[in-house]
């Protein structure tokens, strides 16, 4: 099962991995990433950071790296929320959820998702620091990095 | 006319994050000239509409294009596609 | 800020993560693992599970695991919440947090908590399956060569 | 009485999962012989003393041992340790 969404709400955590857990008793490992607004930017105090995404491409290209973590790692389930719009220092941006039998997987797969998304997932973040300049955030080097580890050989 | 199949074709054309704030507007419809045959082809047309195109397609590297909701390279031939995003790098997450 | 709890109680996730992450907005990633009691044992199914410990024990090899994971990945917090007594299949039996300013060291944090917690921390199940067989589980390799990767020198 | 610092020790000694059910005792305080060094020693001398101990540390390969509450070796020292903890490799998590 592979579930997507994109919203201004926050999510419920607990729910959300109940969801993603119930009625498969084949499940022993449950791995969950949470990203949050920091309260500094480069040492500056933030005051905000909006989430711009680009609707209709932005499921369809969560839901394609969901099926590829799924596939590639064997996952019971992948549930991703994304948020949008305004969002303010300790805020929840974006939940991903990767269920498996075993540890390694979920693990696995938890990390993959979270790299693709960073990498590929069209969402844009501009901040706003508390001495009232905007900026739109640079993509990270280090992000492009740790993506392209999933297409070197298996290290296990 | 000349005698080809490509039609003027009418297509839907995005803009996301500072893209869209130089070209100061989030979508618009164009109407393509047929020569029009790769992404790099629309940017290079785009950049002779006005500054606001010339500032936002000023560094073509770090462009980003999808077509039809598609990551796309700028050498990719635009076809029959309904839809071009233009965007920087993305940074959710 | 490190914290280790021993219960029979199911834990909530949502507010241990809320407690984990609550006054510091320094942290960017939130990583998360939970174990469940699966429903089948080697394709028996499972009637129950009970978890043992070594009480006194438990509490001081979980710390010294978090102090280690905490220290090496310069993480922000670190939380374990490990369930004892008698389980049912669908049941959470282990909660990992690790927090951190970045995801990398968060996953990377969580993974070597379960890979300690899993190896060194003084927990045994026993399973009864629905036959009315009861039997210890026994160690499995795998948890071994997981820990053992962690002294490899680093890939990256 | 032999010339020696050591005295005959009272310690706790503790058993978990399938060797506390062989032994038919999750803990009990015995005062050990002098003589008695390492946990390689202390097996050994358990082993004397009953069937139900014999049974339990009949493969002391898959035994593991904590001195005061921290992870150990068979051949480590108990000196003046004040619990011993048997137990199979675990399996929690």
């Amino acid at each position: 099962m592979i579930s997507v969404t994109i919203q201004t709400a926050d999510f419920d955590t607990s729910a959300e991995i109940d969801s993603a857990t119930k009625d498969n008793l084949g499940i022993g490992a449950v791995a969950t990433f949470i990203g949050k607004v920091r309260g500094e930017v480069d040492g500056r105090p933030l005051q905000s950071m909006t989430l711009e995404h680009y609707p209709g491409m932005t499921e369809t290209e969560l839901t394609t790296i969901a099926k590829a973590a799924y596939e590639r790692f064997q996952l019971s389930t992948v549930r991703i929320v994304h948020r949008v719009g305004e969002l303010t220092p300790g805020n929840n941006i974006v939940l991903v959820i990767a269920t498996a039998p075993h540890r390694q997987d979920a693990f696995d797969g938890c990390a993959f998702l979270m790299d693709y998304l960073k990498t590929r997932a069209p969402f844009w973040k501009k901040e706003v620091t508390k001495d009232g300049k905007g900026q739109w955030v640079d993509a990270r080097q280090s992000d492009d990095v740790a993506r392209d580890r999933w297409d070197e050989p298996q290290q296990r | 006319m000349p005698a080809t199949t490509s039609q003027n074709r009418q297509m839907t054309l995005r803009y996301f994050a500072w893209i869209r704030e130089r070209i100061g507007r989030s979508e618009e419809v164009l109407t393509l000239p047929t020569q029009i045959v790769t992404v790099d082809d629309l940017i290079a047309w785009l950049r002779t509409r006005g500054p606001e195109y010339e500032l936002a397609f000023a560094k073509p590297d770090v462009i980003r294009i999808a077509i039809d909701h598609i990551h796309a390279q700028s050498s990719s031939q635009i076809g029959t596609a309904r839809e071009i995003g233009f965007f920087p790098p993305v940074t959710g997450g």
